[in-house]
């Protein structure tokens, strides 16, 4: 045990989380604690930028097959926690366990698998036995080609097409390493006992209002040692925070749910928190208007951070429907049209109070083939141009009602889906104000969630928001959702173009090359060209911690890496107790 | 000489604001006093400000209209009520001074059990404890003569009569004799047996405790009997006071004089009574001569047949269980058209009970109503409909009975829309009007409040609401009682017009036996919800039957 | 009365009936599909038709109102769609949470707004009067959560009279450090409301002569009101109080979102958004019995509080 | 001079109320708060509310400019100039009416106003000016809350009175209704109106009086139970009144002060709500502003110093409250004949 016990990191979720099974939940704060407790097979390294993988259960893996098959060597000695269902006994991870784990990814048993898009249709003949599962037990003994234990430390998936992202899904938090024992011990409690070989334990569950972390002591202790590499770039300060310390060093993680910005903030100034990851928009501009502590937060002594997200986020067409839809002319001179009457700069300024960058291309920074110096070149705000093209293209005002009207003066009017709960009023009054501008009728249709799903998914929508995070840190993970044989729940746009799809299948299936990224900006503008999308922004995010917090730096997976972090133990009292 | 007057009353003003400028001096510069145990009594005309008089005395005039002239003077035992402060004057209340008022039913608080009632202002000026002062409360009510006193204490107002209820209120206020007591009409609701016993025991108190007692009221032979002093009030000022006899027998004043003459004397029935304003105008001897007779006659159509009726209340006790008391035994008779039937009887002996369930305001548990050959009580609520207007009841209370937030003008036309009694609310308005006068009430009241009446007044609104409808026959329920000879025989006057005019029959609810028998053709007598006797009013009166009725004709005041 | 209770009793079953119905109604038709919300970042067709065989919707609607019927009679209504927890868990955890803070506040409203009343009352129409209720008018027009924002910025933050947030498993705690704030701001927003209205009950009875009677008898102007009056008054303070009983257990979404306390409000909200079934019909069902209970035993008070009062 | 008066219970209460100096103040206040969203809803007066015509977060006028105000700048912040390359021209279909769309742009684009720097009591994010907002908001505020406070009174006034005043088979029939209707949570019952009402402001004052008098029907039903057996509605009863006029001839005037609180308390109340209903997808139309919106708005502001939208709504809608509130209770005097004339 190297942890100090009397160590307590105090930090908070801004929603609450749903329940500690890396298989059954898919929501983000669950993940966050699960990946504190579950180790993957990989990890990233925690300094590294762009996001670089590294062991932690396993060696990197041997790529075999153009990357059709990987051999992950696993690290012996390894040991899950103690729990009553190992039976006193000391429990080993082994391949066995891993070809588990995935299995249990997929089954359709486990709460509908919600992670299960990561192995179905990839791996060989996993699918088959995904199709018997229906209504039936899955059945885990089975053999199959493509998930194998060579031997009890050697694990290989087999994969049906090349995919150089297998390793990436195997440092995300769902792929952590379950026990079978356990999970068969608990059933369908098992969200509320989990047991990994991480870091940390869970101590005490309210649920969706506190969850305390404890230091495992059978965990084997880390030590940071940075990747190196090829435009590696590794934050030096944090680097020598963590030079020559074995972790975990606190003791405790108590991590309470807080939903409302000003009360983390608050609980953040007043020393109830030590870190304070994703501070609201509107505090993060008090403390930093120019992007940088200013005045009397700068003396302070806070540590800042301001990261951009791998995630973006867009206003998407449904390219199936009759009035925005299609590949005509005229179509494309609608879309592009309203693309013209978007103020993105707005967006950005005055809506996310300049926490983001202005999107440029379906991809996020911090990934694989994202380019900073690309730009949509066809993107810009000009109502102005948004009119002239709608005259040219025949929608014209017919019944003059101030109105434009389709070609050959039938209605027109594009309804917006949005879903209710959520405050998006002002981006509503920004899309509106632009509709206005060039004469196009914008209605905006609120609903259940659920409902905006599966209107959106089902592809029986005209116009709506769309996100995406990384699942993982490369370039196809976000152009899929522009792949025209995605069309669907993936590619809710159902954006179908040949020659995307042709670049598409190449990208997917080649490692990171300069060749490659350039075939991804080609994809981008071919999407800026038909404006399936209008792109909105990349988040940034600002994240601080208190002085007495050593070791924090927030990372774009968004995963917290509390098990690198220490604490001042004298300091954070004094700073607690003013 | 102060030191032998409790009370000195010196030129008292009292006005009450009626709307922005416009005033009301209800008191305009009253002097009396009232000496150390002494009886004075306060008469005077309906609305003349007796009772203003008398809540001067204890701070109870409403605060948001009245106005009390500073040069006026209250002096209690040498002290000048009016220079002290609100809470010096609310610690003599109940303990020194203590008041009966004349609305009873409005008066007690109606979620309380009358005896906690009673207890409670024991206990506020008395040290004692919870159980005495039930004890107390339960003696206070015995000699007040409510019979069975010890479950009597737990029940609510609303399940008393009205004479019960008032009784409920002598005793609060005589229950830490107070030094001086005053009774607003505290004999109104009470039979001649039981006035007998009160006054009996306001006398006892006098001599006991050396209480005073200022008494108002409209009694004349009542005062007669008790007072030692008598203030004869006209409009807001005093036309005379003296001692009794001196006021009884040489009255200086000829509104005393003409107050006097207007009696009513058990053994005349006259074909009108002279009213005050006849004596005053010398108009005595223009009066229709000759004497009315009374009587029916197996002859006679009838209107309204009463057959076996019954009723039972359920009274709650604890809090499922619960006990019945049977208000109305069986009580069967026959209203001739154009006659009048007079009810007397004990109090608490059903007598208004009687009247509201013949008129279906009650449900009953048995018997008969027969009118224009149906049974009543048979009829849904929508066949009785039509019936409504031919049959009206003037209330006991008719405080309670009239719409506080309706003005009297609203209460008059009321009944006339609902009926569609003329044409236009002008006419309609203009009938009102007619109706206020022939009651004796002025223009003015059309717009005033219930709460701005004297109790007198008040029942005179009630009389012209039923008088609007002109209904066949008519529940007179202690309708004249509140009321002062002159206005008395006015309205007595009026209701033997009606009946001559167009044929009216009533059923006239009273204590005072000289009405009744001035009025009545015929007269029933109950007694506990039974009928005890039935006949005809010369003959009851002649050869009481009953020896209920004997004591009850025994007990007339001025007879024995 | 045993025949009151008893019809009344009796009558529960239609209402029980009319809720059951009424909500299954209003969630198949505008409740939403919750295996969109669980299908997770990518579903397929075929993978929400699976969910939706699992949480048992795709069982014909007679089936899942059988189901619906039985949760009601075996007071058991399974687990949460969206967190898997057992329904009976949650609300046995989160209610009494809600209570602890709701309760007080109850409590503290209904004496603050009694007392205040009567006192204003007595004054009708003087200076204090217009003053007390021009600023509660005033108070009463800001929204409650700008209150609980700024009181938690001030109250808890700036001037650091209590914690900003936080919430434990220990009740006194709780009592006495967590949930005063927001207690403090509940009784900003509700105190004013229960005023104005009270006031205007207690005013309607002061007028009467009973009260003329107390006073005669020499009672303190006090005792005429607090006695006298109020007790006239009490029929509609009762109503208004009852009203809010039910609400007590269900708490308060905003204070429970702003102050992290793990309430009953919240989970309300979040499962009607989540379209969680279970835990809607539990609320509902247990709310709808709470609500009967509630005004049975407040019309029997009416009796008791004004003798007159028939029930029929 | 008597005669015209008759049957004046409302209209007496008329002439007492406009004894009332305070009243008239109060009406007058009032009447001004009509006027304007009268005003307004003709578009007389605040039409171009929704015009950008301030920086962001301008200042009130009386502050004088706020130079380096971060947010004002952005706001007159430049697009960036984009060039379209040769690659991205070869697969834009477009590509052959680039010259065409930038003559046809030129028509169209306008001498762009400079927004200022301050207006009269400042400006929102957008930097639209904040008195024009105040007043657009009022008209939505006002009508919505007055119109669904007077329906949820109506409502429950109406079912309360039946309820209270019959009693019996009615009576449960009303409280089964009640019992079910305050069970099932809001958000569905709001929900479920919305779909069956559709969109608009006019659903609003639907929903919010529809659902919202569940309140009034319980109060004004215990006031009924409390007042049936009364001696004045025996009397109304003998002398034949029917039973709607002993409920709203005889009862109603005496219960009608329990009417004017609720009405004023939902008044206030609806007009906070009304933002609650927006979340849910059927508040106020987009392009329309109400107070309970901009209140919304002030608490991200507040945190960087922008006070003056929350002070101009604030002081505005209270101001409306209150003298709503003071009005209802003057008339409520009004309507008492033994409160005090002066
Ligand atoms: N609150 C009030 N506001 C206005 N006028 C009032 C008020 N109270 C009494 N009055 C008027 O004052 C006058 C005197 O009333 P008071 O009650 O003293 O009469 P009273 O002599 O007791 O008559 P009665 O024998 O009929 O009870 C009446 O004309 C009445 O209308
Ligand atoms: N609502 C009620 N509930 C219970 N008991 C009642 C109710 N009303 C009247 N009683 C009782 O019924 C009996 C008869 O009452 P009623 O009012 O008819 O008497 P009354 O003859 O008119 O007397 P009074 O001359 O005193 O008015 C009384 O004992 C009374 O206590
Ligand atoms: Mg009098
Ligand atoms: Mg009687």
């Amino acid at each position: 045990q190297v942890a100090d016990m009397g160590k307590t990191l105090h930090t908070y979720f801004e929603a609450p989380e749903s329940g500690f099974d890396p298989a059954k939940y898919s929501d983000h704060y669950s993940g966050e604690v699960n990946s504190s407790i579950f180790e993957s097979l990989l990890a990233y390294d925690y300094l590294a930028r762009p996001q670089t993988l590294v062991p932690r259960l396993a060696e990197l893996p041997q790529i075999l097959d153009d990357g059709k098959t990987f051999i992950f060597k696993i690290k012996p000695g390894i040991y899950f926690a103690d729990d009553a269902a190992f039976k006193g006994k000391k429990r080993e991870v082994t391949a066995q366990d891993v070809v588990y784990t995935i299995q249990r990814i997929v089954d359709p048993n486990s709460r509908g698998a919600p992670w299960d898009f990561m192995f179905k249709g990839k791996v060989i003949g996993l699918d088959a036995k995904i199709e018997a599962a229906k209504n039936k037990p899955f059945d885990f003994d089975k053999p199959i080609e493509g998930l194998k234990a060579l031997d009890r430390y050697t694990f290989q998936i087999k994969l049906l097409r090349p995919d150089y992202n297998m390793p990436y899904i195997m440092a995300a938090p769902a792929t952590g390493i379950v026990a079978r024992e356990v999970i068969e011990a608990y059933g369908e409690e098992s969200e509320a006992h989990p047991v990994g070989t991480g870091p940390y334990m869970l101590k005490s569950w309210q649920r969706r209002n506190r969850i305390v972390l404890v230091a495992n002591p059978n965990y084997r202790g880390h030590q940071y040692k940075p990747a190196t590499g090829n435009g590696i770039q590794i934050d030096q300060t944090v680097a020598k925070q963590l030079e020559g310390k074995t972790f975990p060093r606190i003791g405790t993680i108590d991590i309470r749910v807080i939903e409302t910005p000003q009360a983390s903030w608050l609980s953040f100034l007043n020393g109830q928190l030590d870190t304070h990851p994703r501070l609201g928009y509107n505090y993060a501009r008090l403390i930093a208007p120019e992007n940088a502590l200013t005045g009397k937060y700068l003396s302070l002594g806070w540590r800042y951070f301001r990261e951009a997200e791998a995630d973006i986020t867009y206003y998407m067409f449904n390219m199936d429907d009759k009035v925005v839809g299609g590949y005509a002319l005229e179509k494309v001179a609608l879309r592009r049209a309203i693309a013209f009457s978007y103020n993105q700069a707005k967006e950005l300024s005055i809506i996310r109070n300049n926490q983001g960058l202005a999107a440029q291309s379906p991809l996020a920074p911090q990934i694989n083939g994202y380019d900073p110096n690309f730009r949509n070149v066809l993107g810009r705000y000009s109502p102005s141009r948004g009119n002239a093209l709608l005259d040219m293209f025949g929608y014209k005002d017919c019944d003059k009602d101030g109105w434009r009207e389709l070609p050959g003066c039938k209605p027109l009017k594009i309804t917006y889906m949005t879903s209710t709960g959520a405050d998006g009023r002002d981006q509503e009054e920004l899309l509106l104000k632009g509709f206005n501008a060039i004469g196009i009728k914008l209605d905006i249709e609120k609903m259940n969630f659920s409902d905006l799903l599966k209107n959106r998914q089902g592809g029986t929508y005209q116009f709506a928001g769309g996100a995406w995070g990384q699942d993982y840190p490369d370039a196809e993970n976000f152009m899929q959702l522009l792949y025209g044989p995605n069309a669907g729940p993936v590619n809710e746009s159902r954006f179908r173009n040949k020659d995307f799809d042709k670049l598409y299948d190449q990208i997917a299936a080649e490692p990171p090359s300069e060749a490659r990224n350039e075939r991804l900006r080609q994809m981008s503008r071919i999407v800026a060209a038909y404006v399936p999308w209008i792109y909105n922004i990349n988040r940034i995010r600002t994240h601080i911690a208190h002085p007495w917090v050593s070791g924090y730096k927030p990372h774009p997976d968004n995963m917290p890496h509390w098990y690198f972090l220490d604490i001042d133990a004298a300091k954070q009292r004094a700073g607690t107790s003013k | 000489m102060t030191t032998e007057n409790l009370l000195e009353i010196k030129n008292l003003h009292v006005s009450f604001r009626l709307g922005k400028s416009e005033t009301f001096e209800a008191l305009k510069g009253v002097n009396y006093v009232i000496p150390k145990n002494s009886v004075v009594a306060l008469v005077g005309e309906s609305g003349s400000g007796k009772s203003v008089s008398a809540m001067a005395i204890m701070d109870l005039l409403p605060r948001a209209n009245t106005v009390i002239a500073p040069e006026s003077g209250l002096v209690f035992e040498g002290v000048d009520l009016l220079k002290q402060s609100e809470k010096q004057r609310r610690a003599l209340c109940g303990k020194q001074i203590s008041m009966i008022f004349q609305d009873p039913m409005t008066s007690l608080n109606p979620v309380y059990k009358v005896g906690d009632q009673i207890v409670e202002v024991l206990r506020l000026h008395k040290p004692l404890s919870k159980a005495a002062a039930k004890q107390r409360a339960v003696e206070l009510l015995r000699e007040v003569g409510i019979p069975d006193p010890e479950t009597r204490i737990n029940s609510y107002p609303h399940e008393m009569s009205g004479g019960q209820q008032q009784r409920v209120m002598i005793a609060m206020a005589i229950a830490c004799e107070p030094k001086l007591l005053i009774a607003d009409e505290p004999t109104t609701a009470l039979d001649v047996t039981i006035q007998k016993q009160i006054i009996e025991l306001l006398i006892k108190l006098k001599a006991t405790h050396g209480m005073s007692v200022l008494f108002i009221t409209h009694d004349l032979e009542l005062v007669r009997e008790i007072a030692d002093h008598v203030v004869v009030m006209h409009r807001g000022v005093i036309k005379e006071q003296g001692a009794s006899e001196q006021v009884f027998t040489a009255p200086k004043d000829p509104y005393t004089r003409a107050l006097l003459a207007c009696r009513p004397t058990i053994d005349k029935r006259p074909i009108r009574l002279p009213v005050v304003e006849d004596f005053l105008a010398g108009r005595e001897h223009e009066l229709p001569q000759g004497e009315r007779s009374r009587g029916v006659l197996a002859s006679d159509p009838i209107v309204l047949e009463v057959r076996n009726l019954k009723k039972t209340f359920r009274v709650k006790q604890g809090l499922f269980s619960h006990k019945e008391v049977a208000a109305v035994k069986d009580v069967s008779f026959k209203l001739a058209r154009g006659k009048t039937l007079g009810i007397v009887g004990e109090s608490g002996s059903g007598k208004t009970t009687l009247g509201k369930t013949i008129l279906r305001l009650n449900s009953c548990e048995g018997g008969e109503v027969i009118y224009e050959g149906k049974n009543l009580m048979s009829l849904s609520d929508k066949e009785f409909m039509p019936y409504k207007r031919q049959m009206q009841i003037v209330f006991q209370n008719p405080y309670a009975s009239l719409n506080p937030r309706f003005t009297v003008g609203d209460i008059l036309l009321e009944p006339m829309r609902v009926h569609g009694i003329h044409d236009s609310d002008k006419d309609r308005a203009e009938h009102a009007m007619q109706l206020l006068k022939r009651v004796g009430l002025d223009e003015k009241a059309f717009n005033k409040y219930p709460h701005e009446f004297s109790g007198g007044q008040r029942q005179r609104v009630s009389i012209a609401r039923c008088l609007t409808m002109k209904p066949e026959i008519l529940v007179c329920d202690e309708s004249v009682s509140a009321l002062d000879v002159s206005v008395q025989a006015q309205v007595l006057n009026l209701l033997q017009e009606l009946q001559d005019e167009y044929g009216m029959s009533y059923l006239f609810i009273s204590h005072d036996l000289n009405v009744v028998k001035y009025i009545s053709d015929e007269v029933l007598v109950m007694n506990h919800g039974e009928m005890v006797e039935y006949a005809n009013a010369d003959e009851l009166y002649r050869q009481p039957k009953h020896a209920y009725t004997q004591k009850l004709l025994a007990a007339i005041p001025g007879r024995g | 009365m045993s025949a009151y209770l008893l019809r009344r009793i009796w009558q529960m079953i239609p209402t029980l009936a009319g809720v059951i119905l009424l909500v299954f109604f209003l969630f198949n038709v505008f409740g939403g599909d919750p295996a969109a919300i669980l299908a997770g970042k990518i579903a397929s067709k075929e993978k929400i038709e699976a969910i939706r065989d699992q949480l048992g919707l795709n069982a014909p609607i007679w089936v899942q109102l059988w189901i619906f019927v039985k949760q009601v009679f075996t007071f058991d209504f399974g687990n949460s769609w969206s967190t898997n927890e057992a329904v009976s868990a949650i609300i046995l955890q989160k209610a009494p949470v809600s209570l602890t803070v709701m309760l007080q506040v109850w409590l503290l409203d209904a004496i603050i707004a009694v007392t205040l009343a009567v006192a204003v009352a007595y004054k009708r129409g003087s200076l204090t009067d217009r003053a007390v209720m021009g600023i509660c008018t005033a108070a009463m027009s800001i929204s409650l959560l700008l209150y609980v924002v700024v009181g938690q910025w001030l109250l808890g933050y700036k001037l650091e009279i209590f914690p900003v947030l936080g919430w434990s498993d220990d009740l006194w705690t709780n009592v006495s450090t967590y949930a005063p704030l927001p207690i403090l701001l509940l009784l900003f927003v509700s105190v004013a409301p229960s005023l104005r209205l009270y006031r205007s009950f207690v005013v309607e009875e002061t007028s009467h002569d009973y009260a003329r009677t107390a006073r005669a008898k020499g009672a303190s102007e006090h005792r005429v009101m607090f006695v006298h009056v109020l007790r006239n008054a009490a029929v509609p303070i009762v109503t208004n109080l009852a009203m809010a009983l039910p609400g007590l257990f269900v708490g308060s979404f905003v204070v429970e979102m702003v102050f992290s306390i793990p309430g009953l409000g919240k989970e309300i909200v979040t499962a009607v958004l989540r379209s969680d079934f279970p835990v809607i019909k539990a609320i509902t069902v247990y709310l709808a019995i709470l609500t009967m209970v509630v005004n049975l035993l407040v019309d029997l008070l009416y009796k008791w509080l004004d003798p007159r009062v028939e029930l029929k | 001079m008597t005669q015209q008066a008759s049957y004046g219970f409302w209209r007496a209460a008329g002439k007492r109320l406009w004894a009332d100096k305070l009243a008239r103040v109060c009406m007058a206040i009032l009447a001004i708060y009509f006027a304007m969203a009268v005003a307004s809803g003709l578009g007389w007066i605040a039409a171009d509310w929704n015009e950008e015509v301030g920086v962001s977060y301008a200042n009130p006028s009386f502050l004088g400019e706020d130079y380096p105000n971060p947010q004002g700048k952005n706001s007159m912040i430049s697009q960036e100039v984009l060039v379209i390359d040769d690659k991205q021209k070869a697969v834009d279909p477009l590509a052959p009416y680039y010259a065409e769309i930038e003559q046809r742009a030129a028509a169209y684009e306008q001498e762009e106003l400079k927004p200022s720097w301050t207006l009269p009591l400042g400006g929102d994010k957008w930097g639209r000016d904040i008195l024009a907002k105040v007043i657009q908001a009022g008209e939505v505020s006002i009508t919505v809350g007055v119109a669904a406070a007077a329906l949820a009174v109506l409502v429950g006034t109406l079912l309360g009175a039946i309820g209270g005043y019959f009693g019996g088979k009615l009576g449960d029939l009303l409280e089964w209704f009640y019992n079910i209707f305050t069970s099932v949570p809001y958000i569905l019952l709001v929900l479920a109106f919305a779909a069956v009402f559709g969109k608009g402001i006019s659903t609003v004052i639907l929903v919010l009086g529809f659902t919202g008098w569940t309140g009034t029907y319980r109060l004004i039903r215990s006031e009924y139970i409390k007042q049936r057996g009364r001696d004045y509605v025996m009397a109304a009863n003998a002398i034949g009144a029917s039973h709607a006029r002993k409920m709203f001839v005889h009862i109603l005037p005496n219960v009608s002060h329990l009417i004017l609180v609720q009405l004023s308390q939902l008044v206030v109340d609806f007009i906070k709500a009304e933002v609650i209903l927006s979340f849910l997808g059927l508040g106020v139309p987009t392009d329309a502003v109400s107070w309970g919106i901009m209140i919304n708005e002030v608490m991200p502001e507040l945190v960087l110093g922008k006070w003056w939208q929350l002070a101009a709504v604030a002081t505005v809608m209270s101001t409306f409250v209150v003298a709503f509130g003071l009005f209802t209770d003057l008339l409520r005097d009004a309507l008492d004949p033994k409160a005090s004339r002066r």
